[in-house]
């Protein structure tokens, strides 16, 4: 029990910062945002370099309920980071708004986040996901005043609620008719063969994570709530979730179902069902979106996607895919948000309508150029880094003899590729627009859009050695 | 004598209630949260019923969790409801269109 | 070659000047941007006097293992080699076209034009098909820009277009390249050259390639998007379009589809040969009733380079000879060709055959320079076009008649378009006002057209000097692909042994 | 499966109590109608007010400090569910049972400390 | 019992079916007859601390009051407003009865003299006493009346309120028996008190729970000081204004079993149930049932004291009450009584 302890300083760091941001904005009263702030971000720095420190340990702790190990700790480092964004650039968006439970809420979520990350039992699955969810239900009504806001976190919730049935109910099954809700206990039941039980507890558990990472068909609440939610959350709930829910997901379906034997049929039929209608709906979706958060949500659908496609190949080559996919999307997507987040028209209102960015490039240079290079990355169209993760999805897919998958995602790219450089045709083609945008962005923001628009162009390319480290590192312990 | 496919079957009339109850109302959002709490009690019927005919107490721990959760939940979805009533003046399903497309 | 990595230099240096010049102002931007391409032309022709003709296949190969997953790995034959004397040549002078018709965010356009120097040598260069796909679809980005954010009017559907067509010929070839490297364990270019893929695998990876490579250089019936580019995009990026862009999908041609996938080859090359013919024809047809300069020049752009895909897959060594000089000759003279209208457009501002008329009479230097551009492009002897048309057609012949027949007709119909241009554009009554207000030559565009007209000339006379250094490598296509080639149905040289030896195809020059 | 025939008291009890308030409820009802007593006016049908016809529907906006309380009973009432199976197995999981429900409760009572902060506890 | 009626010649299954009905009539009727008696009580104690005579006219000393006001209101006619829900405005008295009925079910009136021996009993009480919270919103809400509405409103937000404290109360008391079961409960006071006392009470530790205990039931019955619910000055009469005959009577005599209720869980939980006072040998030839009700009356007798002489509450303090001092209380008790517990008797 001690020595578990030892193994998940990272939970316990996030645990106890959350609350003692709480407890914080509980006695702080509503002024002292940056406290409330620093603290939160602390905890997280924290928690990700005892999450660096134990990187290499392979352990499972808690009766084997909760791993520790590199997957787990890649998957991590990357929520932790997109929520530290999340959190350092929340100030500026909600002025006066901002309380100290914007930044607890946070903390709490990618706790969730990361148990999500390194369950590998139903039941800390289930906490995970349900930690993660309701912080996020509550993130993303936080503006109480706004209608959006709160009509997003209604969806948001009810769509949720409603997922994590599916969720549970496929759970019930799986451990009803494996008889524990281990991973590897029911990877060992499943070796024997799959009855119509387990197989409804397959697609059941996998439509409710699909959920999470918003893949079609179980994508509507997306559109909506991005666009609802406060731009700072709705960057949140672009990057981290999805990572964590890839991440389970990738566990679940590997660990808990198998890469070989009997249930491999089974679960790849739904994620490449999931992943070719993610990505054909995402790339439709987004056509003809006027909102650039309802576009960006359709292209998170798109992304997630893709993901799927290095999932279905079940190897160790696709799941390696899939973490160096995360990676690069969470930078890119956060990029994107950040670019959103910068242009308010002269009332001070976020413009988020994409028809107010024509003609963007001339006054606004440097951020129409970053927002140019996230979106060709999107695209994935090289020599931007976008592009690597997308070839490596693709490779597992061949390798594992996916090809008419693989060719059925490359023509849809080609669909998705149409709306983004709509977007850079707005920014760079068309002529200015009226509506005033200026540009009153933080130094600290600028910074990041400039580190990860530079890290996107070609400058990625030179990291693929230390990402293949990495993620071979991760994946392989699934294996 | 009651077997487990006798739970299993109550549970999944419940859940399919639970689920039409989300998608055919088209009145109340509170209804839905009453389906949503339908939903999660065919699942601990399940989860109870799985761990008696296993004998296996994981299933009832889970059940536990599931309950604690679900009244979470249903804390924040009140919540939730509170806050868009407050903006909006309504809480009918069909009133929440405020974003399209 | 030791010593001096002269290929990742010029690739460094347009690509710092890239980064230089969108921080500059609009002066200071054209002049880094011209010294740099003119310091890049500087090391292609140091390369080119560096070439060890019958040395090494590869040369100047560099190294490094950078990325992991594939290579930075550079070298160039001669046909790439030549490609990139192109390029730099071009390069210099698109800048000088766009020094005053560009006013506009003159730094990103510069920086785009240097970007665009990058890829296409680095396309050219690149020996690992990574590397080459990433330069190969890189390519899209800046073009994409310089049509929408340059061009005319309709420039925002011609860029969508562009970008769109090409991409989705593309990524089929990705996928193709993911199960090439698969099957061969490799990326590297010059171990997948020698490599034998399975023959029904060849069946699938030659089609991928064609869906990518056949939209770029652009074939009929793909070939659409071209008139649309054209015409919309700004002269330095229509010259670099037809003189350069064009040439990556028959490199592709050349250095992938024909050697890495001789059975296929062989297999398609009715499909080839059908396509052309009808582009030659067609599109040629099509130039006939052009009102659009720009556009006439991109149709007769799609016939030329139907010529040249005709010839490459004559699978004979004066067919594929002759498919190179034609690529460098339609380079150079296409080029000057849009350079010709650029000139004109910059004074009057309209592409309408009909608004001008009587040239001659007031611009007799730039009507001269046009008459030679015009003659080049349809194949008078003494020009570059003559040599290249000449010995594709006559390889073809050997291949296939009917194919050479039909491709004979199109540089016939050729020749009476671009006569009909030129005589509506330069000959005639010089009646309206506005045409007769047009200066000839100024000094800038002297010093564009004198190095292209030079180059013109010295490919017709001696074609020689392009050929040299790219023999060896059409010997080794010719020889990799003899076990499949098919009989023609017309011998030239009816004693000619049918695979031709290594030894006796290196004395072989123009006319055997 | 478990054995639940020492519920089936409870079924049964469950059972006659029903019958027997609905026997109370209902009863009266026909006896009345037999002794003459009912005799229904539309005066006598009117909801209860003071004097004046109802100003406005009585399913009006009420507190919203009700669903408070009610979010809060939620809570804690569940939190509570934990502490009962700890409560009887305290002697088997030992000093680690323990002080996890120690940390538990301690998160509970952070939980209250922020819901009294903010001034959700409060009424007036 | 079962035997008795396999001796009649009926087979298991009847017999034990029999047995089980005529436990149930055993436990529900006298206990009605004992809320007949009670309601009486109350009146004839509120009257004497107030100097009255209280009901004196029906039978010897006023004893058949409340069977003639049952007459009474069982031949009066039931009213339903017209703008009333009628289905659910029905349905609630049934409700709040059944439920105060049901809870008996696993009292302990005796050692092993309880219908259903289950061992969970305490849990069961706690959740069908959380059930009676149904029965007066539905009736509030059924009625569409502004004043039902309200009370019920005010009833159900105090009700819970307070059951939070009571379910932390409760952990501690299950803490020291290490059981859910009432009669286990009750043995395990056995001495518990110094050795010679009966109860739970004289524990020092449990003795704060029990007085909290015995707040939170005057509270969660809603009885005064915490009568909120049927404020007469606001609310009329609370949840039921709107009912009248025997509907309204259920809801009366539902009331007053709960009362019931919550004096025997006090006396239950804390003070020994059935055992007698002290453990000492002569006293347990009384039967423990006498000994339950005597403490039962003592309770119910406290009940209406407090109701004669408090006065009551505003809802603010109530609530103040119990968010505020209870749940914190109780939950630091739970705290000190597991902390006690681990460091004496399970280390």
């Amino acid at each position: 029990m001690t020595a578990d302890l030892a193994l998940i300083w990272p939970e316990l760091i996030l645990t106890i910062g959350g609350l003692v941001t709480l407890l914080l904005g509980t006695f702080g009263g509503d002024r002292r945002v940056g406290l409330y702030q620093l603290a939160s971000l602390l905890t997280l720095a924290a928690g990700a370099a005892a999450v660096v420190a134990l990187f290499g340990t392979q352990a499972s702790v808690f009766s084997g309920t909760l791993a520790v190990d590199d997957f787990g700790g890649f998957a991590k480092l990357i929520i932790y980071a997109a929520s530290f964004v999340c959190i350092a650039i929340a100030p500026r968006y909600f002025g006066e708004g901002m309380r100290a439970e914007y930044s607890a809420l946070i903390v709490f979520a990618t706790l969730g986040m990361g148990i999500m990350a390194a369950s590998r039992d139903l039941m800390t699955l289930y906490i995970g996901l349900e930690l993660n969810s309701l912080g996020s239900y509550v993130l993303a009504s936080f503006m109480r005043g706004d209608d959006r806001s709160s009509e997003a976190g209604l969806k948001y919730f009810v769509l949720g609620a409603l997922a994590s049935g599916f969720l549970l109910f496929g759970i019930s099954l799986l451990y009803g008719f494996s008889g524990t809700t281990d991973f590897a206990g029911i990877a060992r039941a499943m070796g024997g063969g799959i009855n119509i039980g387990l197989l409804f507890g397959i697609v059941f558990v996998i439509a409710g994570l699909a959920f999470k990472i918003s893949a079609v068909p179980f994508h509507m609440w997306t559109p909506d709530v991005y666009e609802g939610a406060p731009t700072p959350v709705t960057t949140l709930f672009a990057s981290a979730p999805k990572v964590a829910a890839m991440a389970l997901l990738v566990r679940v379906v590997i660990d808990a179902m198998g890469s070989a034997g009997p249930a491999l049929a089974a679960w790849q039929q739904i994620i490449i069902f999931l992943s070719l209608a993610s990505i054909i709906l995402g790339a439709v979706g987004a056509i003809g979106q006027k909102n650039i958060k309802r576009l960006l949500a359709y292209s998170s659908i798109n992304n997630v996607g893709f993901m799927l496609i290095g999932l279905a190949a079940g190897t160790q080559q696709g799941v390696e895919a899939v973490l160096t996919y995360l990676l690069v999307y969470v930078v890119t997507t956060i990029g994107a948000f950040l670019f959103v987040m910068q242009l308010r028209d002269a009332d001070g209102r976020m413009v988020e309508s994409i028809p107010a960015y024509a003609g963007l490039s001339k006054r606004q240079p440097g951020l129409a150029a970053a927002m140019a290079v996230f979106l060709f990355s999107l695209a994935a169209i090289p020599p931007l880094f976008g592009f690597w993760p997308k070839y490596l999805v693709f490779e597992a897919a061949v390798n594992a003899g996916l090809v008419p998958l693989a060719v059925a995602g490359v023509v849809v790219s080609v669909i998705g590729a149409f709306y983004y450089i709509a977007i850079v045709k707005t920014m760079f083609f068309d002529d200015e627009a009226d509506a005033v945008i200026r540009n009153d962005g933080s130094r600290i923001e600028g910074a990041v859009i400039g580190v990860s628009a530079l890290w996107l162009s070609v400058i990625g390319y030179l990291f693929i050695p230390m990402l293949a480290v990495a993620a071979a590192g991760a994946a392989s312990v699934l294996f | 004598m009651i077997s487990v496919g006798h739970y299993l079957a109550v549970s999944a009339v419940l859940f399919t209630l639970g689920v039409l109850g989300i998608f055919i109302n088209r009145k109340n959002i509170i209804v839905i949260l009453m389906a949503i709490e339908l939903i999660l009690l065919a699942v601990n019927i399940n989860l109870v019923a799985f761990s008696a005919a296993l004998g296996d107490l994981v299933g009832q721990v889970f059940a536990m969790f599931v309950l604690t959760v679900a009244a979470g939940e249903a804390a924040i979805g009140l919540a939730i409801i509170v806050i868009y009533f407050r903006g909006r003046g309504t809480i009918a399903v069909d009133d929440a269109n405020r974003m399209k497309g | 070659m030791s010593g001096l990595p002269i290929l990742s230099l010029m690739l460094a240096i347009p690509m710092v000047a890239a980064i230089l010049c969108l921080f500059l102002e609009a002066r200071p931007a054209r002049q880094v941007a011209l010294a740099a391409t003119l310091l890049d032309f500087a090391l292609a022709v140091l390369m080119w006097t560096q070439f060890d003709i019958g040395g090494a296949q590869w040369q100047f190969v560099e190294r490094a293992d950078l990325f992991g997953r594939f290579q930075w790995a550079l070298g160039v034959d001669g046909v790439a080699m030549m490609l990139v004397v192109l390029s730099a040549f071009l390069m210099p002078l698109c800048i000088l076209a766009s020094w005053e018709s560009v006013k506009e965010r003159v730094g990103l356009y510069m920086a785009m034009f240097l970007i665009m120097e990058v890829i296409m040598i680095g396309v050219f260069v690149a020996q690992d098909l990574l590397l080459f796909y990433i330069f190969f679809e890189g390519v899209l980005i800046p073009m994409y820009l310089i049509i929408g954010i340059w061009g005319g009017a309709n420039r925002r559907y011609a860029a969508y277009k562009f970008f769109l067509y090409t991409l989705l010929g593309s990524v089929l070839m990705l996928l193709a390249m993911i199960a090439m490297i698969r099957e061969a364990g490799t990326t590297e270019i010059p171990v997948l050259l020698n490599y034998d893929f399975p023959p029904e695998m060849q069946t699938w990876l030659w089609l991928a390639f064609f869906a990518s490579m056949a939209v770029k250089m652009p074939m009929w019936p793909v070939h659409t998007w071209l008139p649309d580019a054209h015409v919309q995009a700004p002269t330095a990026g229509s010259m670099i379009l037809a003189g350069v862009l064009l040439k990556m999908g028959s490199y592709g041609f050349l250095r992938f589809m024909m050697p890495m996938f001789p059975d296929a080859s062989a297999q398609f090359m009715w499909l080839i040969f059908g396509l052309s013919m009808v582009a030659v024809i067609y599109t040629s047809l099509v130039a006939l009733v052009q009102s659009d300069m720009k556009k006439l020049i991109a149709y007769s752009s799609v016939a030329h380079m139907a010529i040249v895909t005709a010839g490459l897959y004559a699978f004979n060594q004066q067919g594929i000879e002759g498919a190179l000089i034609v690529m460098l000759s339609h380079g150079v003279v296409s080029a000057a060709l849009f350079f010709c209208v650029g000139v004109i457009y910059d004074r009057l501002h309209t592409r309408e055959i009909d608004r001008y008329g009587g040239l001659a009479v007031n611009m007799p230097a730039y009507a001269l320079f046009f008459l030679l551009f015009t003659m080049a492009s349809i194949g008078l002897p003494g020009t570059s076009g003559f040599v290249g048309e000449f010995l594709s057609l006559a390889g073809l012949y050997e291949a296939s008649s009917w194919a050479a027949l039909a491709c004979t007709t199109g540089i016939i119909l050729g020749a009476a378009y671009m006569l009909y241009l030129y005589r509506r554009v330069v000959f005639g009554e010089l009646t309206k006002d506005d045409v007769k207000a047009m200066p000839d030559l100024n000094p800038r565009e002297w010093a564009i057209f004198v190095p292209l007209a030079a180059v013109t000339l010295w490919m017709g006379v001696y074609p020689e000097s392009f050929l040299a250094p790219m023999r060896g490598d059409v010997t080794t296509v010719v020889a990799r692909l003899a076990p499949t080639k098919p009989a023609g149905d017309a011998q030239l040289a009816a004693a000619r042994p049918k695979a031709a030896a290594p030894a006796d195809a290196h004395h072989a020059g123009g006319v055997q | 499966m478990v054995d639940l025939t020492q519920y089936l008291p409870i079924l049964i009890f469950l059972a006659v109590a029903v019958g027997l308030s609905a026997a109370f409820v209902f009863l009266p009802m026909g006896i009345a109608r037999l002794t003459g007593a009912h005799q229904p006016d539309p005066a006598k049908l009117s909801e209860y007010e003071c004097g004046f016809p109802a100003f406005e529907d009585a399913r009006s906006q009420f507190d919203v400090r009700f669903y408070l309380v009610a979010i809060l009973f939620i809570i804690f009432d569940l939190e509570a569910a934990f502490l009962f199976p700890w409560a009887v197995s305290l002697k088997e999981i030992g000093w680690a049972g323990w002080a996890t429900m120690m940390i538990f409760l301690a998160e509970l009572a952070i939980g209250l400390v922020y819901a009294w902060k903010k001034g959700a506890l409060d009424w007036e | 019992m079962t035997e008795f009626f396999q001796n009649l010649g009926l087979s298991y299954e009847w017999a034990w079916g029999l047995a089980t009905i005529c436990g149930i009539l055993l436990i529900a009727l006298p206990l009605m007859l004992a809320v007949a008696m009670i309601i009486y009580a109350d009146r004839k104690i509120w009257a004497a601390m107030a100097l009255r005579r209280g009901p004196n006219v029906v039978g010897p000393f006023g004893l058949l009051q409340s069977f003639a006001d049952g007459l009474k209101v069982f031949l009066q006619e039931t009213i339903i407003p017209s703008s009333a829900n009628r289905g659910l405005f029905l349905i609630a008295p049934i409700i709040t009865f059944t439920v105060a009925l049901m809870a008996w079910a696993v009292i302990p009136f005796n050692s092993g003299a309880v219908l259903a021996d289950i061992n969970i009993g305490l849990l069961y009480i706690l959740a069908i006493s959380s059930l009676g919270v149904y029965g007066v919103i539905l009736s509030g809400w059924s009625s569409n009346s502004k004043y039902p509405f309200f009370s019920a409103l005010r009833a159900s937000a105090q009700m819970i309120s307070y059951e939070v404290s009571i379910g932390f109360i409760l952990i501690g008391v299950v803490l020291f028996a290490d059981s859910f079961n009432l009669n286990q409960i009750v043995r395990v006071q056995q001495g518990h008190g110094l050795g010679i006392v009966n109860a739970f009470g004289f524990n020092l530790l449990l003795f704060p729970l029990a007085v909290l205990f015995f707040i939170s039931s005057l509270a969660e019955t809603a009885r005064t000081p915490f009568d909120l619910t049927e404020a007469e000055s606001e609310l009329v009469a609370g949840y039921q204004t709107e009912y009248s005959s025997m509907s309204f009577a259920l809801f009366w005599l539902g009331e007053y079993a709960n009362v019931l209720l919550m004096c025997t869980l006090n006396a239950v939980l804390f003070w020994g149930g059935w055992l007698p006072p002290v453990d000492w040998a002569p006293l347990y030839v009384v039967p423990g049932w006498i000994w339950l009700f005597a403490k039962i009356f003592f309770f119910f007798f406290v009940f209406s004291w407090v109701k004669a002489t408090v006065p009551r509450y505003r809802y603010d303090q109530l609530m103040r009450l119990g968010w505020k001092v209870f749940l914190p209380i109780s939950l630091f008790w739970v705290f000190l009584v597991s902390g006690y517990l681990m460091l004496t008797r399970y280390s």
